[in-house]
């Protein structure tokens, strides 16, 4: 019954993960903004799964497993690219350009 | 021998999963056989080898399966038994294969030692299995994140390059922020048609009126966003070029020929089997889509100096081309879909073999000029290059035109005229880049004599080059059975419910 | 196997077989087999001329092999009025340009004459198709060959050349590709039979007829370039001055007749509404015509001998266009004559500018003055050459022309009365180079010691001189032969309407 | 078809092949001076017998329809079939036996003339390539076959003005004579086509079978057809405006100048004008167009002659003239008229031909000998030759009088039936005794220059210089021998057409009544009483002799200084002497401006800049720079991609939801 409120809410903090993911610099707040985003789409899931059934739920886990093997590759990254430019400054990784 | 399978009982799905099951047992073992072996040369070609004999045992009970026209029993729950799967599978595993043989001398040469990598390759080709026959939302999603993760990493393969480093961090970024996209889309479906099956979906978009249904339109709007991110579909294709330039050669490859071919695959059965009935409105996205991304991409791909770089952007070019032959939103343009990638990944998976057997060690800045009298030096490889540019720019005689030939014959029989004329216009346009190079190779005198001493094509990446080549004039020439093949594979794609709704 | 049946394919297979032979064999061996070949592929050809049937209309010696079946593209070949000479004179030029290749080409013999092989059944390919999807694939096929010929072995800017011959040929190909296509649909759909076949496609075209005049734009704009007609032709010069003498003569003598035949196979018959359009006409006659003058008049200002040739072909192309636009039976005959003896005439140019320059290694009509004091033979020869390609009566160039004007002037009599004038202009451009080449006074040292032709040359240079005569004083073998298929287009693309009847009396 | 008339094919194989006997020992160089001479005059003495036996052949037959001997058909096109055939009757008999004979006679004077010239096998096959291609024209029975032979002499004039091609020039004059020419022959191709549209053929017999019906009288049609044969004639037979090659032709040797340029090419446009007579007749405001431009061109050509100090050039532009008058001649419709004076004319004007070239011969030998770098033809150098070459002073004095019109004399007869036919048509409109009376004035100044030009040549002090004069002698018997017959020519010419007021008259007028009938439906022939012809006659005579009288007193030869010490020429001589400068006008107006044009306009702006600059280059360089653009909205920063990737998504779902969103 609260369906129209949740879904306003997850599409608000959608958009605030793809804001953030717009202006932040640091790569790191960046990936949290895109957790954000995902953890929006599971809001909405949850919310349609509360209509649906239990199928909506099992989405749900499936996501969150997918976000942190994510994250777990994304961090490597981002310290193997720390240890060449000491910082993860957006702004300065744009060697590959043109 | 069991053309039915029923995907109701687990021991059903299990059967149906064959393939990728037998792929992954492959990686699993050879993933502990590294944890012992991971110090010398040796030991990164055994994998190397190995990974190589896993593909070719998986691509064996894919053809077995496609032989005997393995179907599913009622409806198709979690993974499609149709052609266009095994299809799909086979060119896949052939970029992975053809991947693996390239990267055995190159990893040597530019002293990656990490054996991991022909792991991740391998994992990477069962989330693409996932991605080319899914029948399941989820599982078209979980396929695309096991494959994205893997491809991030081995974007980034080379610990010594900061510019492996920058690829890989940006393609990890733009990658998660688009699965995100991916995932509201199928959100939004899942919450309006109550399924993420495709053949259900089939049934409700079927049924329904989709002026006053704004939410479901935001989400097959967002499924769109996801997969043109994948595809590399202009304004989506910004991190390509970098990415592509910055990774090393083979995954390069790999990514422009295996992914993209996993990710259109996705794309059509996702708008085909659950989207059939509302054509209408995706197909004009699409066409656009299509439109603008073979104009950008030809034409930046104009004013590349560097070869890698060129390539990428034509790469782009190329999914355009692809998208035309979606834009159709018929069957037969999914039939023209298989073969252009099928040919695609060949001609793609050659140039770049070229790429990196010209490129020194290191050494990431491979202009065109550095090409120069390579046919005096190297005819044979000269030749070959000849090939693979002309089958890129869909000259006659190659499988690049047959292709091309297609893709034209879907958007003609789809009354899509003018992007046929865009489709045409733009393969003059490549023409401008791709001309030159051939040009540079035969036409210009070498830069000094020993100009291309180092120039050497080893072992398994010689076959790859040889074979590619060789089957790119084969197919030009005798095209009849692969198009049949082709066209059997698109026409699977009906959905497996077999509802007749009138179109 | 009576020889209908085989000679088509032969053509086609035997230059590749020996292109591979060539490709093999050592170095010094390949240019003799080039010639071998060449010849051979000549005399194959030679009883074409009398196993020809005059008096049929419709295609003869007609081969059809099943290539991809599914899709309805079948490999067809057959050959008519208008393509007989086109492919006697690529079989007649290909051994000549062999032979005149000889010391012109030094580096890479083997890849050069196994291109010019190759090249050879490209052309054949695109005369002798039937099906219109082999036809496409032959027409693009042969643009390789020559886009190394010109960007190998071509002179100092040949890379911008060859890339501009490249692109101006591809992008008129690929449009003309979308029209096929679209025909092949709404043909296939219409009848049910999906087939790239000419007849078929020919017979039931009406019903693409709410596009024609898009569809036969993609054509137009294909064979257009490839003729060339006026705005499209400033590849032509740079290709010319750039390949080396073979390719010139080939680009010239056979590259430049696949856009006329173009029009004559495909682009009249399939749209002959449009093309009799009014509009469509008046523009067309008016670049043809303006291509006559300006190619005569910018020829007139040439400082390097083979531009001025080119640009001369651009001027006899004008003529082409006119008499084909024209579409009576003379108007037509006419074309095609003026197609073989201008390959014949400007072919010839071509190989005497290849001398030339094999004796100075320059191509400036200034460099040279008062050869026919040195070099008689030569200086005769060029001057009978220059005569043919002026129109003189006697020589071919005047029946061509002559038959074209006679024709068109029914049709378009103002158009035929400027067309005059490019006679006069012809001459202007033609007499002055030859003045300045030949006569003058012999200031340059240099040119003193020039020595006459040689037995190689004049083997080049005599079967032609032997066909302009011929030709010139007793056309009517050639003109017997073109009749029957000719009419039968006029019939086609006039209809019912018989040609303009007279006002008065005069004989029917 | 009498047995000889079926020769006639013989008579163009002999030419043909001793052009090609000729040529080859030219092109490879064989040293056999005899042998080109027994070739070349051998081909014409058997070509000009085989002309007699066809001429007595005809005359003996019955004189019905001209017989056509089609030798293979030519260009078979759908309705259009040309025969290559040759047509024999009283008019092609007539010019073939003026041909050969006079050729004939200039052949023999050729091989004095040009004996110790290296190209001398080379002189001998053009020459031969000549007789061939006129007797093409001569002997054509259509149109297509008749252009052959047009333009076929055409290229032979141009290869043999420009024999001695190492003088600029020359070469130069050679190449402004055939393309002249060939503005002609667009004219002549435009009527070929007009007669093909409206009667569906082009051989003679039929076109002026069907001309009647075809046409209607003075209509459109047949005037244009005409107008443009005329054209074609104008370019051939070098009249206003297409006359300047002719002078620019002296370049060519001498005997050459009088075969083509005065005896046979030059009348060729006369003689289609016969021919076709009947479209003529049918459309009188050409007839007229081509007798008024006939007697302008007349007068125009004598008034320049008078100041001519090159003794070829007086006689070029008397050709002119001359030309003017036969053209007067068929244009009032007296065809054998005309053609009478097209044959007494190729004889005295051959002979002047032949006599100058004697002259230029000696004086060439002299100053050969002295070494000095005269001018060998230039009057001012000659004077008082008399004395050294009295043989060729005597033939000179014949033609004179013959030209100018003295009784007795061929020039006479002929000159004054053309005036007599334009007095006769006066009556018809006053326009004609316009041109009668410009032919008087023209008579005048005819008669003027030509004793101008042998006083100068012949009589008074001689200016050549001491030692020159002993160099002087008469030329051998083998260039005399031929002035002697045409001198005997010149003189007997006049017999076979005499007026109607002497006895035996108008033989050719009779002989040519066959073709010449089919016009006389629509010009009738008009006739003048006794009186008025014997008026004429007697005015004719008093204005030949006012003219050589007038000469002989007012020109001082004594007073001449030779061509070095020559003062510069002031007022209307200077124009006289520059030709009215026409030949700057056309350079300047004409070819001048097309050579720019071309160069600047044509080639620079337009290929290289517009179509090439703008079209190929530029395009590509256009997608060069979106290409360009394109890579630098690459900036490698992730906020760009980002942020593209953002605003994409939100067009694709406006687009999506119909732009709702």
């Amino acid at each position: 019954m609260l369906l129209g409120p949740s879904l306003g809410l997850s599409a608000v903090l959608f958009s605030l993960g793809v804001a953030g993911v717009l202006f932040r610099r640091n790569a790191i707040v960046i990936f949290i903004c895109i957790e954000l985003m995902l953890n929006a789409v599971n809001l909405s899931f949850i919310a349609f799964a509360q209509q649906l059934g239990r199928s909506g739920q099992v989405i749900v886990f499936f996501v969150m497993a997918v976000a942190a093997a994510e994250a777990a590759v994304g961090l490597a990254i981002m310290i193997a690219i720390y240890r060449h430019k000491d910082t993860i400054d957006v702004r300065e990784i744009n060697l590959l350009r043109g | 021998m069991w053309p039915v399978i029923d995907l109701g009982l687990p021991g059903g799905v299990a059967l149906a999963l064959l393939p990728e099951l037998v792929l992954t047992g492959c990686a699993l073992c050879l993933t502990i056989l590294v944890a012992w072996r991971h110090r010398s040369e040796e030991d990164q070609l055994l994998v190397g080898y190995l990974a190589a004999v896993g593909l070719v045992l998986t691509a064996a009970v894919v053809v077995v399966f496609w032989v005997s026209d393995v179907r599913a029993g009622g409806l198709e729950s979690m993974i499609a038994l149709d052609g266009f799967r095994y299809l799909t599978d086979l060119i896949v595993l052939l970029g992975a294969l053809l991947t693996v043989l390239l990267s055995l001398g190159y990893l040597g040469r530019e002293r990656i030692l990490v054996p991991e990598y022909f792991l991740l390759l391998l994992y990477a080709t069962v989330g693409m299995m996932f991605m080319g026959g899914g029948a399941d939302l989820i599982v078209i999603f979980l396929g695309l994140e096991l494959m994205s993760v893997s491809v991030y990493v081995l974007a980034g393969i080379d610990r010594r390059s900061v510019f492996c480093a920058e690829a890989a961090l940006k393609y990890f970024l733009m990658g998660a922020f688009a699965s995100a996209f991916l995932l509201y889309g199928i959100a939004l479906i899942y919450g309006f048609t109550g399924t993420t099956n495709l053949g259900l979906i089939y049934v409700q978009t079927a049924t329904w009126v989709f002026q006053e249904n704004t939410m479901l339109l935001i989400g097959i709007g967002m499924l769109l966003v996801g997969f043109a991110f994948k595809v590399a579909a202009v304004p989506f294709h910004m991190w390509t070029p970098d990415v592509y330039d910055g990774a090393p050669t083979p995954i390069t490859a790999f990514m422009a020929a295996a992914v993209k071919a996993a990710a259109f695959a996705a794309m059509l059965r996702v708008l085909l089997e659950a989207l059939g009935p509302v054509t209408v409105v995706w197909t004009e996205i699409v066409w656009w889509l299509a439109a603008i991304t073979m104009v950008v991409g030809n034409l930046v791909a104009l004013a590349q100096r560097n070869l890698k770089r060129m390539l990428a952007y034509s790469s782009i070019g190329h999914a355009g081309y692809l998208l035309t032959a979606v834009a159709s939103g018929t069957d037969f343009g999914a039939g023209a879909f298989l073969f252009y990638a099928f040919a695609y990944t060949i001609m793609t998976m050659g140039a770049f073999a070229i790429v990196a057997a010209a490129g020194r060690r290191g050494e990431r800045d491979l202009r065109v000029e550095d090409l120069n009298g390579l046919a005096k030096r190297r005819p044979w490889l000269a030749l070959a290059m000849m090939v693979f540019m002309l089958s890129l720019l869909g000259f006659p005689g190659t499988a690049g035109f047959i292709g091309k030939w297609y893709i034209l014959s879907a958007a003609l029989e789809a009354q899509n005229g003018l992007l046929a004329v865009v489709l045409v216009s733009t393969t003059v346009i490549s023409a401008g880049y791709y001309l030159p190079v051939i040009m540079a190779m035969f036409m210009k005198p070498p830069a000094s004599d020993d100009a291309h001493e180092h120039v050497t094509v080893t072992g398994a990446a010689r076959w790859v080059v040889a074979a590619t080549a060789v089957v790119l004039l084969v197919l030009g020439v005798w095209p009849g059975p692969a198009m049949d093949v082709a066209g059997q594979g698109g026409r699977d794609l009906r959905p497996s419910v077999m509802i007749t709704v009138s179109k | 196997m009576n020889y209908e049946a085989w000679v088509l394919e032969a053509l086609l297979a035997f230059p590749l077989v020996t292109a591979i032979a060539v490709l093999l064999r050592p170095v010094r061996e390949a240019k003799w087999i080039a010639l071998f070949a060449t010849l051979i592929e000549f005399l194959i050809s030679v009883p074409l001329w009398w196993e020809f049937d005059p008096t049929v209309a419709l295609m003869q010696f007609q081969v059809a092999r099943p290539w991809i079946a599914g899709w309805g593209v079948w490999f067809r070949l057959g050959l008519d009025g208008i393509s007989l000479f086109m492919v006697l004179l690529t079989t007649f030029t290909m051994p000549l340009a062999v032979l005149s290749s000889f010391n012109y080409i030094r580096e890479k013999e083997r890849a050069y004459y196994a291109l010019l092989l190759v090249l050879t059944t490209g052309m054949l390919g695109v005369f002798l198709a039937l099906d219109l999807f082999v036809f496409y694939m032959f027409w693009e096929l042969m643009l390789i060959p020559m886009y190394f010929l010109i960007g190998v072995w071509g002179g100092p800017r040949r890379l911008y050349a060859a890339i501009k011959f490249f692109l101006f040929t591809f992008v008129g190909s690929l449009l003309m590709l979308v029209a096929i296509l679209t025909i092949y649909y709404y043909v296939g759909r219409a009848t049910g039979t999906y087939s790239f076949d000419y007849y078929h496609l020919l017979s039931n075209i009406q019903v693409t007829d709410r596009w024609a005049f898009w569809l036969f734009g993609a054509f137009f704009l294909a064979f257009a370039i490839k003729v060339p007609l006026f705005p499209f032709h400033t590849w032509l010069p740079d290709a010319h001055v750039e390949a080396p003498t073979a390719g010139s003569v080939i680009l010239a003598g056979i590259l430049l007749k696949m856009g006329c035949y173009g029009f004559l196979r495909f682009a009249l018959p399939f749209y002959p509404n449009v093309v009799l359009d009014p509009m469509v006409a008046t523009v067309v006659v008016v670049l043809a015509v303006i291509g006559i003058i300006y190619g005569g008049l910018v020829a007139m200002v040439q400082p390097d001998f083979k531009k001025l040739v080119a640009y001369s072909s651009v001027a006899h192309l004008g003529f082409v266009m006119l008499g084909i636009w024209a579409a009576t039976v003379q108007s037509l005959e006419g074309a095609i004559i003026i197609m073989i003896s201008h390959g014949i005439s400007t072919g010839a140019l071509f190989f005497l500018a290849g001398m030339l320059y094999e004796r100075r290694h320059t191509r400036e009509i200034a460099a040279f003055g008062g050869l026919a004091k040195v070099v008689p033979l030569l200086a005769a020869v060029l001057t009978i050459v220059v005569l043919s390609s002026v129109g003189l009566p006697g020589t071919n160039g005047f029946i061509g022309e002559f038959l074209v004007l006679i024709g068109s002037f029914g049709i378009y009599p103002w158009a035929v009365v400027v067309a005059a004038t490019g006679v006069v202009v012809a001459a202007m451009y033609m007499l002055r180079a030859l003045q300045r080449i030949i006569y003058n006074k012999l200031d340059n040292p240099e040119n003193e010691g020039m020595l006459d032709l040689s037995r190689r040359e004049l083997a080049v240079l005599l079967p032609l001189i032997a066909l302009i005569f011929w030709i010139g004083v007793y056309p009517a073998p050639f003109l017997r032969r073109i009749e029957a298929s000719t009419s039968m287009l006029v019939e086609q693309v006039r209809g019912a309407q018989a040609p303009a009847p007279f006002e008065t009396g005069g004989r029917r | 078809m009498p047995a000889t008339v079926g020769w006639v094919w013989l008579v163009l194989l002999f030419p043909l092949a001793g052009f090609l006997a000729n040529g080859a020992i030219s092109v490879l160089r064989l040293d056999a001076k005899r042998a080109v001479t027994t070739i070349g005059v051998g081909a014409l003495v058997l070509s000009f017998l085989v002309a007699v036996a066809v001429m007595a052949g005809l005359a003996g037959a019955p004189a019905d329809a001209p017989y056509v001997l089609s030798l293979w058909q030519w260009m078979p096109a759908g309705r259009l079939e040309i025969e290559l055939a040759l047509q024999v009757d009283q008019l092609s008999a007539m010019m073939l036996l003026v041909v050969t004979g006079v050729s004939m006679v200039i052949h023999v004077f050729s091989v004095g003339y040009m004996g110790e010239d290296p190209g001398y096998a080379r002189y001998f096959s053009y020459l031969n390539l000549f007789v061939f291609f006129m007797l093409v024209l001569v002997l054509g029975a259509n149109f297509p076959v008749m252009f052959v032979g047009w333009e076929g002499v055409g290229l032979c004039s141009y290869l043999l003005i420009g024999f001695w091609f190492e003088n600029e020039a020359f070469a130069n004059a050679g190449k402004k004579a055939f393309i002249m020419n060939r503005i002609g022959d667009v004219g002549f191709l435009l009527a070929m086509f007009m007669i093909f549209q409206a009667v569906g053929t082009l051989s003679f017999i039929e076109v002026f079978e069907y001309a009647p019906r075809a046409f209607a009288i003075g209509g459109t049609a047949i005037t244009l057809i005409t107008l443009a044969l005329f054209v074609g004639a104008i370019g051939k037979s070098a009249q206003i405006p297409l006359y300047t090659w002719l002078p620019d032709a002296m370049a060519g040797p001498t005997p050459v100048s009088a075969l083509i340029h005065a005896a046979t090419m030059v009348t060729a446009g006369v003689y289609m004008v016969a021919r076709a007579n009947v479209l003529f007749a049918m459309a009188p405001i050409s007839s007229f167009t081509v007798a008024a431009v006939g007697a302008i061109t007349a007068l125009f050509a004598a008034t320049v002659a008078l100041k001519q100090w090159d003794i070829k050039k007086v006689l070029a532009y008397s050709t002119v003239s001359q030309l003017g008058y036969m053209f007067m001649g068929v244009g009032v419709g007296a065809y054998a008229a005309g053609i009478f004076h097209l044959t007494t004319h190729a004889f005295f004007k051959a002979l002047l031909f032949l006599g100058a070239g004697s002259v230029i011969h000696a004086l060439h030998h002299a100053y050969h000998h002295t070494h000095s770098s005269e001018e060998a033809q230039d009057m001012r150098n000659m004077g008082g030759l008399r004395k050294w070459m009295p043989l060729t002073a005597t033939f000179m004095w014949i033609a004179t009088l013959a030209i100018v019109g003295v009784p007795g004399f061929s020039g006479f007869f002929s000159k004054d039936e053309i005036l007599a036919a334009t007095f006769a048509r006066g009556h018809e409109a006053a326009a004609f005794y316009v041109l009668w009376a410009v032919g008087v004035v023209t008579a005048l100044l005819t008669a003027f220059y030509m004793t101008r030009l042998m006083i100068y040549t012949f009589h008074g002090p001689n200016r050549s210089g001491e030692k020159e004069q002993q160099h002087l002698h008469e030329s051998p018997w083998v260039m005399t021998g031929p002035l002697l017959v045409l001198a005997v020519l010149a003189i007997v010419g006049g017999l076979i057409n005499l007026p109607a007021v002497l006895p035996g008259s108008g033989w050719l007028h009779h002989w040519l009544e066959p073709v010449t009938e089919l016009s006389a439906a629509y010009l009738p022939e008009v006739h003048l009483s006794h009186s008025t012809e014997w008026v004429l006659l007697g005015f004719a005579t008093l204005v030949a002799a006012l003219g050589i009288i007038g000469a002989w007193r007012l020109l001082k030869p004594a007073a001449l200084k030779p061509a070095r010490e020559a003062p510069e020429e002031t007022g209307i001589q200077k124009v006289l002497l520059n030709k009215w400068y026409v030949d700057e006008i056309y350079d300047t107006l004409i070819v001048r401006p097309i050579m720019w044009v071309s160069e600047n306009v044509l080639w620079k702006v337009i290929d290289k800049g517009i179509i090439d600059g703008f079209g190929a280059n530029g395009s590509a360089n256009l997608a060069r720079a979106m290409g360009w653009l394109g890579s630098r909205l690459q900036t490698g920063y992730l906020g760009t991609y980002v942020f593209l990737f953002v605003l994409g998504a939100l067009i694709l779902l406006r687009v999506v939801t119909g732009w709702e969103l």
